[in-house]
């Protein structure tokens, strides 16, 4: 009879099981929650401290426990990294389309907290027998978010990428993640991080033939298909994304990488 | 057999199909907008354009509920001139757009209107009864408000125009005549119900902004009310709206009075299919009824 | 651990708990009335009684639609002489009795009032707002008439009188305030949304009566939405009624500030346990959040 | 998501599928519906012909196909034994408690139109492999419902009652079924006809200590246990009802067989 109040969209409370920094400014809240549990990579929830405000999050973990991964930058995400275990959120979701698998031997790439969707991806893809290999990067060493955790499921497969050279690569991701597709015989690109990051990533796939698949962040209210506040070209972030493959990316070529809607709908610059 | 018509004339526009997008729904840019034609509608509604761009409410601006969803997105908009662009980029693919507009006061509502007008719109669609702002939600429930404001903007448009009315009064007779004498030539019917969500766990409002609108299907039984008695009491067209989701309640829309149907919430429910879905639906009751045309239906419930 | 008690007090009605049954359910006899009791209601609650016996309309009466029910009994009732010898057989049982009653006219509503008052109900609840009676339908959206009908009801009884709103009115505050100001002890916030139900095959209107009152999960974001403006409007206590189904909805009514609450259409959905399923579950909110008392939670969420 | 408008309590269109005409102003609707397919025997639905007033009406076929059995009394069911095939009316239900198997060798008893519920009622004891003996009653032979479908499913276990005599045993049912219960050993009675003949067979079957079922008819409005139109006793015959056992009836004795409501909810004597 409550048919909708149980739905995926409905808001419900969860409380916070514990908190795990992962660098400075970087926590992982961890929460049990039944319809998260089903959730597929690359899909996200909003997320309501009360008091504060409402924003997305990727989920970070999925499973038995779920998990977002939040780098305080502004009043909400600050207010989530200050939250401890027993505290209260609302959330709602999980929204939008995941990650498709695709090919046997793919290519991640994740920058800064990008790797939220990355790291369930990569679990969901050894449990399915795929070998990828991923590229973690970061600013420096100690940003590198969720190090151990990666190592002990890839091995010599995890790659390492630091605009300070502080550990692996020296350099942004994407150039690193050019150099292994030349090297390799990858047959897909998946990235997740800062959008310059992924449109060099999605010209990279492009001239090579490799399908690829990005997730993009815009800004967002409803969540659920119906505002528009989300808009890139005639798709919906939350909705007909997070996940955008080659397909889609090619039609929004002039806003993919460059230009966003602002909270009243005015296309303006990204700037990351 | 004779062929079935979907197509319908609604104060003046020629329309391949009687359903359109519901006001605020995908309508802030033109590409989401002709998404929306091409899934199927046989017009398209904008978001609701004022004056300036405002940022609209914080989050959470939607609650779901048993049956339906509240909003209180408080009227974001990039503002009329930034909108001029995406108007322009709609209108070079030959798409019946309505514009949705807001004022704060008679001079602005009577502004944006012109600005759109100009902009070449195929109509305008006036929003009287958004409950969420101040100084533009009382409007909806006073008459003499409503046809001031109708009359000061059917002066300065060429447009067909239609108002849209809110569900929030004692007698929406009386303010669908007020739209009438104001010179409106039809009206939409309805807007959101006001309603509030509560969580018993964060023991507060889940709106930023408290109060909001409800719609979708636990709205529809007032809407189709509203639509009933406004037939009843006006000359000019409807355009019903109001937790329209299946074809089925296309149909009891139609029979009760509305000309024209908008479909919103049902866009989360169904997804963007829903308009297809609809004219297949309506297409089929038409065939299986005996009926040829849309129009055909249109008020038919009154006659029993 | 502190005991949690689930008693409350309102308009100086000592109840053991905060759940009625809505007026118009199974209150047209005391037989039924006593079971509603024995079921675990803290109060029982009078089918709305009149001077004369009424037949009602003819059915179809009711209508399901998403998330609710439309009715349009037409207040049938024994007429209150009659009616007198159901009470005198619920209070030999002493079972706490609210008496909801309407006239056609002003006089009546004093007359019946005040022998219902004389035949010891334990309070009267004032029914200006079912939307179904012409000539009484209308009195829910005057405040002028509202307050009116309750001094002279007031005037002549010595029972606690709370007044029960009509959610469809433009500002719900206006009216409450104005039953207030007319001495109204207590607000019973709300009855049922004018709605409208079609039958697309038989293309024609379900209820005899056309349009009727819609109750149920559909009514509750809106009737929250009243006890929740009423109670920053007004100093007496709310009784809250629109939907509620579960304890979580009771919670809900709560925290938005009604000091007790009415349950109709759940009876249908959830059967007579209903009340037991939500006192008991509110005892567990209680507990589970450190309270000891219902009273605790009344209009806790405006404080955040 | 529909929810709601899929409940029994529903209203939904039917068409006749074909009309028989059982006796002279009496006769059976046929229509399909998936609800009315899974019905108990005992329970009614509201029959809705556009144009007229809605009112209750027994099952008398439950399974692949559904039927009721309408008597014209008054204007509604006038109208619908005037209907025909490929009409339309508009149903809700089922709705109330219908009749729960008890015994062995049950003693059935129909009069008139009481027979509605009591037709699939045999059907059902029959399939679960008890042996029931039926006393089929009415004014006269030409108005004995569904007898040639009732002697081909029970043979000598159908006894026939006529007023007049006309066929059977010359008298009222009630009292050829005493004489059967003094004569078989029957483990439990059910009746459905009026309400006098129920009464009698009430204090027939108490007295033998046997036990006994009886569907009743008040006066009906929502059919959904919420306006109390229905009552009796603390009853509403629409949801606890309509089939009363032994224990419900002995806390309405005085208004069993004596008083019903009218439609205002003023305590009126019964006549039949
Ligand atoms: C699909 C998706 C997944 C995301 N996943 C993660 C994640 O896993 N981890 C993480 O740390 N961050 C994630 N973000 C970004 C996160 O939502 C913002 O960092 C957060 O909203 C900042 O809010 P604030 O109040 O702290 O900062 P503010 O100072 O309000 O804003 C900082 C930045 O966040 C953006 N932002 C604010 N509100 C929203 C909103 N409602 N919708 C979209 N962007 C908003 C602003 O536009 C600005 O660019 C995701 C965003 C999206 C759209
Ligand atoms: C549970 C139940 C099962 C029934 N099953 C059958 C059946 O299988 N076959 C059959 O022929 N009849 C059945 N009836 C009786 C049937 O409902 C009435 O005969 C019918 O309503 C008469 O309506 P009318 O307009 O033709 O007659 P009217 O002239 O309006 O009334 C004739 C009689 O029917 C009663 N009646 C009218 N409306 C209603 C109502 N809404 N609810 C209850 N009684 C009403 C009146 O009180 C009066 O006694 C059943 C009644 C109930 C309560
Ligand atoms: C997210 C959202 C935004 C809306 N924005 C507007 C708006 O800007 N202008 C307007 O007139 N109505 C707006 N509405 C109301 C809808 O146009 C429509 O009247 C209402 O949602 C009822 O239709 P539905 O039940 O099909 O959704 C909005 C509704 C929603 C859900
Ligand atoms: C069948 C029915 C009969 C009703 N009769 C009355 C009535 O006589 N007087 C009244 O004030 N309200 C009446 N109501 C309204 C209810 O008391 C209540 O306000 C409304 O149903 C909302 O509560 P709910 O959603 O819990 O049902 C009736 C409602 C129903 C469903
Ligand atoms: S946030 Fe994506 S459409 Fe509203
Ligand atoms: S008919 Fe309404 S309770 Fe039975």
């Amino acid at each position: 009879m409550s048919d909708w109040r149980m739905r995926a969209e409905a808001h419900r409370a969860v409380r916070i099981l514990r908190v795990v920094e992962e660098a400075e400014g970087v926590s992982t809240l961890y929460f049990g929650d039944a319809l998260c549990r089903k959730a597929q990579p690359g899909q996200f929830i909003m997320v309501w401290p009360p008091g504060a405000e409402e924003v997305p999050m990727s989920l970070s973990t999925i499973g038995g426990e779920s998990s977002i991964t939040v780098k305080a930058v502004g009043p909400t995400s600050r207010r989530l990294t200050s939250l401890g275990e027993g505290d209260l959120i609302m959330i709602r979701g999980p929204f939008g389309r995941g990650f498709t698998l695709m090919g046997e031997k793919p290519l991640l790439v994740a920058g800064g907290t990008g790797v939220a969707p990355i790291k369930p991806l990569v679990e969901e893809m050894l449990s399915r027998g795929l070998k990828p290999t991923l590229i973690l990067g970061a600013r420096t060493k100690d940003r590198l978010l969720f190090l151990n955790r990666l190592r002990r499921l890839l091995g010599s497969k995890l790659h390492i990428a630091t605009d300070d050279g502080s550990l692996g690569f020296s350099g942004p991701a994407s150039k690193y993640a050019e150099r292994l597709l030349d090297e390799g015989c990858f047959d897909a690109v998946y990235a997740c991080g800062p959008e310059a990051m992924m449109a060099a990533l999605y010209r990279a796939a492009e001239r090579r033939g490799l399908p690829i698949q990005v997730s993009l962040e815009r800004y967002m209210k409803c969540a659920i298909g119906l505002c528009g506040s989300c808009a890139i070209g005639p798709y919906r972030v939350c909705r007909d994304g997070p996940v955008f493959n080659g397909e889609m990316l090619r039609r929004v070529l002039d806003e993919f990488g460059r230009r966003r809607l602002d909270p009243s709908g005015r296309s303006t610059p990204l700037e990351e | 057999m004779a062929e079935i018509r979907l197509a319908i004339e609604i104060a003046g526009l020629n329309l391949r199909n009687p359903v359109m997008n519901a006001a605020g729904i995908l309508g802030l840019t033109a590409d989401l907008l002709r998404r929306v034609y091409e899934e199927g509608a046989g017009a398209v509604v904008t978001k609701s354009i004022g004056l300036k761009p405002r940022m609209g409410h914080p989050n959470p601006t939607v609650a779901i509920v048993e049956g339906g969803l509240i909003n209180a997105m408080g009227l974001p908009n990039p503002g009329v001139e930034y909108f001029l662009g995406e108007l322009e980029k709609l209108k070079a693919g030959g798409i019946p757009v309505v514009a949705s507009f807001f004022g704060e006061t008679l001079d602005e509502f009577v502004e944006v209107a012109s600005r759109l007008s100009e902009a070449g719109v195929d109509a305008l669609e006036l929003n009287c009864s958004c409950p969420n702002v101040e100084g533009v939600g009382i409007l909806g429930s006073d008459p003499g408000a409503v046809k001031r404001v109708t009359e000061a903007v059917k002066g300065c448009v060429d447009k067909p125009l239609f108002v849209k009315l809110s569900p929030n009064v004692s007698d929406i007779t009386e303010i669908a005549r007020a739209a009438e004498r104001g010179g409106a030539d039809g009206l939409t019917a309805v807007n959101t119900l006001r309603a509030i969500a509560l969580s018993i766990e964060a023991r507060r409002p889940i709106l930023s902004n408290v109060t909001g609108g409800l719609s979708g299907p636990a709205l529809k039984p007032v809407a189709l009310r509203c639509v009933w008695e406004i037939y009843e009491a006006v000359e000019i067209p409807i355009i019903g709206c109001g937790g329209i989701t299946t074809w089925r309640d296309a149909v009891e829309y139609l029979l009760a009075g509305a000309s024209a149907l908008q479909v919103g919430t049902a866009i989360m429910t169904r997804g963007l299919r829903v308009f297809r879905e609809i004219n297949m639906g309506l297409r089929n009751y038409l065939e299986e009824n005996g009926f040829r045309e849309v129009s055909e239906l249109v008020g038919l419930a009154h006659e029993s």
